[in-house]
């Protein structure tokens, strides 16, 4: 029961770590890291499920029947999910890079203490 | 990175084959494993390969921001306009099948002409990203 | 052409997006935008007014036939909230052209027009598809671009406020993309009407609980509900006046809207408040919002951050109308959703005016505001004395459903919370109206009038309050219908 | 001839109207005036011209439009609203006159602003006093306080912002928490909100409910200035004598006491009222504070602080008289709107009339002033003699009324607490003209000189206001008649 459902383990595991980086950590880049590793579980949640047991790619060969094939759609959602979180990353790194220019620090607590 | 020689020309040999293979990708969408999303970023890694090797400057004068920029507006822009034309056509919006007299055709060329889309946009949008990036000035203090 | 309706609706502004940045001239780029936001609104008023003629319009795209394809859905609810946005978004865009020009760098404003459009776009694009997981691709659309135009202002704190809007953004995003993700796994659909029919089944799972608070947390991040807000005022605070108009009066109404479609359309009413006993969660939270945060907001000195506060305190009226779950509860939530659209417009245009003249909507640079820019204040103050719910105003009128929704169900302590909220109301607006009326302003800063540009959208918004305040049968009618929709007592 | 449906509307744009026609004259404040005063007889007219249909049973109706199905914005004359109507059309004309003699002596800026707002309170006592549901009446009230705002916060200085603070802080909380409560309350329990004959909540609530909607009500009209919620009314002192007469007589506290006995009369209905567990304590409530008004009043200096506590106390007389809950008190407190509004307005113009001429606030330096104010302090006896009920001025009659309607409830505690009222109001309002007449001028030589009475436009005012509550001592047959048609109205 518990090894069975290893893949929501790894994917509990990944999430956490993501989240905690997420708040824990003052440096934006690490939360910007923070939040890929939260995404990346949400990835990983989404392939596994996909899974069929027995199941192969889905892809069709002509004479070739009874095969069992994974779903894909997981796989489809999740390459959306992946430009996305793509599209995250680069806007938010641009952001730091603009904060580092317009604050010269990308620790969050001396950012907050540089007020003006 | 001009000592570099086995980069350089190791680089060389590899940037027709990658892009090369990100038209395979593209093409070979419809029916296998692939499409304009993994093609474009392959195709985008030929270019941020050869930036690496010979220099943002060199790769500048290849592909300028400004046709990077465009690129990524006019893929969504194809992508949007085949869409009104399946409308146009008489089908709903990004129904292939009316492209052409075989619906089956039709859903042929309508899917390789929206990953072209895809291609199109997906490269410019990567290497615009990377050249905003790579092109802003180091601010040690 | 009416056919296509919906999914013009949604692809006119997409196409419009990278157009406005390749033209890549400010002005050209805002005629664009322009005609792309007029589009909209007419179109998200023809299929207003045909679905509440003929009821649900279903739009299938690529021909592929719901529930294997994606397909769009028009109903009075995502209908109404269409119209919100579209009309929120036509009245911002005449309004941006001079106000963007003084806050925004020449060379950025195309790509400011860009992603204002592409927000429309994802927002509009969220209400109409029927499909979650389209939902989700809008919804980052929308942000995406909503995090841009807010790094966008010339604040350096609006840089860290986007940031921080990323963070929370995304993780709210993430959050409803799991709850998504497990409800495809126990129905193997992503068809809301699919999803509505095969999840009683599952019901029972304890996945479903899952995916549902995984997906309470992350809507109502997105909309910021009290305790979930933290991402908020400072983002309106520093966004550039036109885009905290824009995304003031309509993003988390999007947000509310998918509360309501995901409570009520695919878990259905009875899941959602009898089973999960979400109310029990929702209604005190939204009473502590509304009372906090209007308390926060008379603190404020930043007037942007004063009205930030209280759309939270305002969101929490919406959430309390739907957490009632009756149709005239969710009457008024619905209700609300446009009147505050309405009245917050109003205001962060008007303070968007003083932007533009004074340069700062600080409370102490506000002072004889009153004399020296009559038209912006007398914005302010009706627009304030809307959000209070004087009557005759729109306000009003919410909040004379919202209190009868309450006394309906015997909860009277809950009609006095939403009462008091609009006293503290008063409280905050009235703080700005004194500095602006009774401080003397320093006559040698030579403070004029904003321009024709800026003050004629908002005194439509101004006039709108005043409108539907009077002449509010129309749109209790819909609101009434679309609450009857929800609760599948019409359908 | 005007469809008399119509003569309602007129009597609901002519104020507006006259507020426009202030604003395009308002560089000419000759042609300014004179448009309010036109304006100001048109209107009255054109109220007085309802009374006539009024008489024959007639109840014009106008309906402007439904804000939400079933909730009109719509009015409708009866006896009481016409009541109210009358006096306010009226007063206003006076004190337009007043005021143009005031602002003008005393140097006022933001004359047109001052005019301008003054013409909406008006239509805004117009809809109170004509409309036909709560709604329409709780949407004019929340007007009436609004823009009655920048006529009290006139100066703009920080004192008038502070006064402003406390008049809408507490007008505001106790109509938006309270008032607005007990409608939605009345709208949910009897479906409709319409004032009828008889009332309509009779039947749809236990007595325990009905009482706490009686409590919110009583509490909610912030402008009938119950204790506690009569704080607004002195801070209101700070506006121009001209504001404070529009207040205290015309507009404000009036539309506040008009809401409780309309709401008493025709939505909970006399019998109604009689049974309900609420009424009886809140009738005392209202009698202490009588006395306790009279009391503070008794103590102030400043003129037209006293007068403002004398008004508190005064206004209490009206919300018992409805409390009671018979036809006495009904007729007595519908009476005291009419006799008090011209008593106090004398009384007030007289107090400013004093500040412009003399430039005097306290009673203790108006010692033999009378000599050189004749008219001013001989038209302030009158006013008194008309606050306190004593004859021959018109308040004695609606002092009867209540006195009679106090015997029919069986309260003789009640009649008590009324004479003990009389009693202190004929020190502390005498006190004023005897001081004037009969004391010695106060020590430093200047003064004396060059003090003469007020402008004529104002004494002309403060003379009409002087007479007509005489003549109401004599004539109060208009009062009466309109209240004995409300009451068998109701009766029915």
């Amino acid at each position: 029961m518990v090894l069975g459902l290893f893949n929501y383990w790894a994917v509990i595991f990944l999430m956490m770590i993501g989240l905690y980086t997420l708040i824990a950590r003052d440096n934006l880049i690490k939360k910007i890291l923070g939040l890929n590793i939260f995404q990346t579980s949400v990835f990983i949640l989404y392939i596994t499920m996909g899974k069929v047991s027995e199941g192969t790619a889905p892809i069709f060969v002509k004479g070739v029947e009874d095969v069992v094939y994974s779903n894909p759609i997981p796989h489809v959602l999740i390459l959306t999910a992946i430009v996305v979180g793509v599209a995250t990353t680069s806007l938010g790194l641009s952001l730091v890079i603009r904060i580092k220019e317009a604050y010269g620090t990308i620790e969050e607590d001396e950012i907050e203490d540089g007020r003006p | 990175m001009d000592d570099r020689v086995i980069l350089r020309v190791g680089a060389k040999v590899l940037i027709p084959f990658i892009l090369l293979f990100a038209l395979y990708v593209q093409f070979h969408g419809d029916y296998g494993p692939g499409g304009g999303f993994q093609a474009g970023v392959i195709f985008a890694a030929g270019f941020v390969l050869y930036a690496l090797i010979y220099g943002l400057e060199n790769v500048k004068q290849v592909l300028p921001p400004k046709v990077a920029y465009t690129c990524a507006a006019s893929g969504v822009l194809l992508y949007a306009g085949v869409g009104y034309l399946t409308m146009v056509l008489g089908g709903d919006f990004l129904d292939y099948g009316v492209l052409a007299h075989n619906p089956e055709h039709g859903q042929h060329y309508g899917i390789l002409l929206v990953e072209l889309g895809v291609l199109i946009t997906v490269f410019g949008v990567m290497v615009g990203v990377f050249y905003a990036f790579a092109g802003r000035g180091r601010l040690d203090s | 052409m009416t056919h296509h309706l919906p999914v013009l609706l949604v692809v006119v502004p997409l196409v419009a997006a990278p157009i406005a940045a390749l033209v890549n001239r400010p002005r050209i780029s805002w005629a664009v935008a322009v005609v792309a936001t007029l589009w909209t609104l007419y179109a998200a008023l023809g299929l207003l007014s045909e679905t509440m003629a003929v009821g649900a319009i279903h739009y299938e795209l690529g021909g592929w036939v719901a529930p294997y394809g994606i397909e769009y859905v028009v109903d009075p609810v995502n209908a109404w909230v269409m119209v919100i946005v579209a009309l929120i978004g036509a009245l911002v865009t005449p309004y941006a052209r001079r106000s963007v020009e003084h806050e925004i760098s020449e060379d950025r404003i195309p790509l400011f027009y860009a992603a204002f459009i592409l927000c429309l776009t994802g927002l509009l694009g969220i209400a109409i598809t029927g499909d979650v997981f389209n939902v989700f691709v809008f919804l980052e659309i929308s942000s995406l671009s909503a995090y841009a135009l807010i790094a966008l202002g010339n604040d350096r704190r609006a840089l860290m406020a986007s940031f921080r809007y990323l963070i929370m953004g995304s993780v709210g995003a993430t959050f409803i993309v799991i709850g998504i993700g497990l409800m495809y796994v126990m129905t193997g659909t992503l068809n809301m009407a699919d999803l509505a029919n095969r999840l009683p089944e599952v019901a029972s799972s304890r996945t479903i609980p899952v995916a549902f608070t995984f997906l309470t947390v992350g809507i109502t991040l997105k909309l910021a509900l009290f305790p979930l807000h933290a991402w908020l005022p400072n983002a309106y605070a520093y966004a550039p006046s036109a885009v905290t108009a824009f995304i003031a009066s309509t993003a988390t109404k999007v947000a509310v809207y998918l509360l309501l479609r995901f409570f009520f359309t695919v878990f259905g009413a009875a899941f959602s408040f009898d089973i999960m006993q979400l109310d029990l969660i929702l209604i005190p939270l939204a009473l502590i919002g509304i009372v906090t945060m209007s308390l926060v907001a008379i603190y404020q000195k930043n007037v942007k951050r004063l009205l930030a506060y209280s759309s939270i305190a305002q969101i929490g009226y919406m959430v309390l109308g739907i957490s009632l779950a009756s149709v005239l509860g969710l009457t008024a939530g619905i209700l609300h959703l446009f009147n505050h659209a309405l009245m917050k417009g109003a205001l962060f245009m008007s303070m968007g005016c003083v932007m533009y003249r004074v340069g700062s909507v600080r409370l102490e640079r506000m002072s004889g505001l009153g004399r020296s820019m009559p038209w912006t204040m007398a914005a302010f103050v009706v627009g304030g004395l809307s959000l209070i719910g004087v009557p005759l105003t729109v306000g009003f009128i919410s909040k004379w459903y919202l209190v009868q929704a309450a006394l309906e169900q015997g909860m009277w302590p809950v009609a006095c919370v939403v009462l008091i909220g609009s006293l503290l109301a008063l409280m905050y607006i009235w703080k700005v109206v004194e500095v602006a009326y009774f401080r003397e302003c320093d006559p040698e800063l030579g403070i004029s009038e904003a321009p024709f540009s800026l003050l004629a959208p908002t005194w439509v918004l101004v006039l709108c309050n005043l409108y539907f305040g009077i002449n509010a049968s129309g749109g209790v009618d819909i609101a009434t219908r679309a609450a009857e929709v929800l609760l599948g007592v019409l359908s | 001839m005007i469809d008399t449906n119509l003569v309602v509307g007129i009597c609901l744009l002519l104020p507006l109207l006259g507020a426009f026609l202030v604003l395009i004259f308002g560089s000419r404040p000759n042609v300014r005036e004179t448009s309010t005063l036109l304006i100001g007889g048109l209107t009255f007219w054109h109220v007085w011209g309802l009374l006539h249909h009024v008489r024959e049973g007639v109840r014009p109706r106008l309906e402007l439009l439904e804000i939400v199905p079933g909730l009109q914005l719509a009015f409708e004359v009866e006896p009481l609203g016409l009541l109210f109507a009358l006096v306010a059309s009226f007063l206003w004309i006076v004190t337009t006159l007043y005021a143009i003699g005031y602002m003008r002596g005393h140097h006022e800026e933001n004359q047109t602003r001052f005019f301008f707002f003054f013409a909406i309170a008006i239509a805004g006592a117009m809809g109170v006093a004509f409309s036909a549901n709560l709604f329409t009446l709780f949407a004019f009230y929340e007007v009436l306080t609004l823009c009655t705002f920048p006529l009290v916060t006139h100066h703009q200085t920080d004192e008038a912002r502070k006064a402003g603070r406390v008049y809408l802080g507490i007008l505001l909380t106790t109509s938006v928490v309270f008032q607005l409560l007990a409608i939605i309350w009345i709208w949910q329990l009897a479906g409709t909100v319409n004032f009828t004959e008889g009332g309509i909540l009779a039947g749809t609530g236990s007595n325990g409910v009905l009482s706490v909607i009686l409590v919110l009500f009583v509490f909610g009209v912030g402008k009938a200035a119950i204790m506690p919620f009569h704080r607004w009314l002195p801070a209101a002192m700070v506006a121009p004598t001209p504001v404070s007469a529009l207040l205290h007589a015309v507009a404000v506290v009036k539309a506040g006491v008009f809401t409780v006995l309309k709401v008493a009369v025709y939505v909970f209905g006399i019998d109604l009222l009689s049974t309900l567990a609420a009424t009886t304590w809140l009738a005392w409530i209202a009698a202490a504070t009588i006395i306790l008004g009279s009391l503070i009043a008794f103590q102030k200096d400043n003129l037209k602080a006293r007068l403002a506590y004398s008004t508190i106390s005064q206004l209490s007389y009206i919300v018992l008289g409805a409390l009671l809950a018979n036809e006495w008190g009904v007729i007595g407190g519908g009476m005291h709107i009419a006799m008090h509004a011209f008593g106090k307005i004398t009384l007030f113009f007289a107090a400013g009339a004093v500040l412009v001429a003399a430039h005097e606030k306290d009673i203790s330096r108006m010692h033999g002033l009378g000599r050189t104010m004749p008219i001013t302090f001989g038209a302030f006896f009158l006013g008194s003699l008309s606050i306190i009920g004593l004859p021959p001025a018109g308040g004695s009659w609606s002092k009867w009324f209540l006195g009679m309607g106090t015997l029919e409830a069986g309260q003789v505690g009640l009649l008590a607490v009324l004479m003990l009222s009389s009693l202190l109001g004929l020190y502390y309002l005498l006190e004023v003209p005897v001081k004037a007449f009969f004391f010695r001028p106060t020590n430093d030589a200047d003064r004396g000189k060059g003090i003469k009475e007020a402008p004529l436009p104002s004494l002309i005012a403060i003379g009409i206001t002087a007479l007509a509550t005489v003549g109401f001592f004599f004539w109060p047959d208009l009062w009466h008649e309109l209240m004995t048609m409300v009451v068998s109205g109701a009766a029915q």
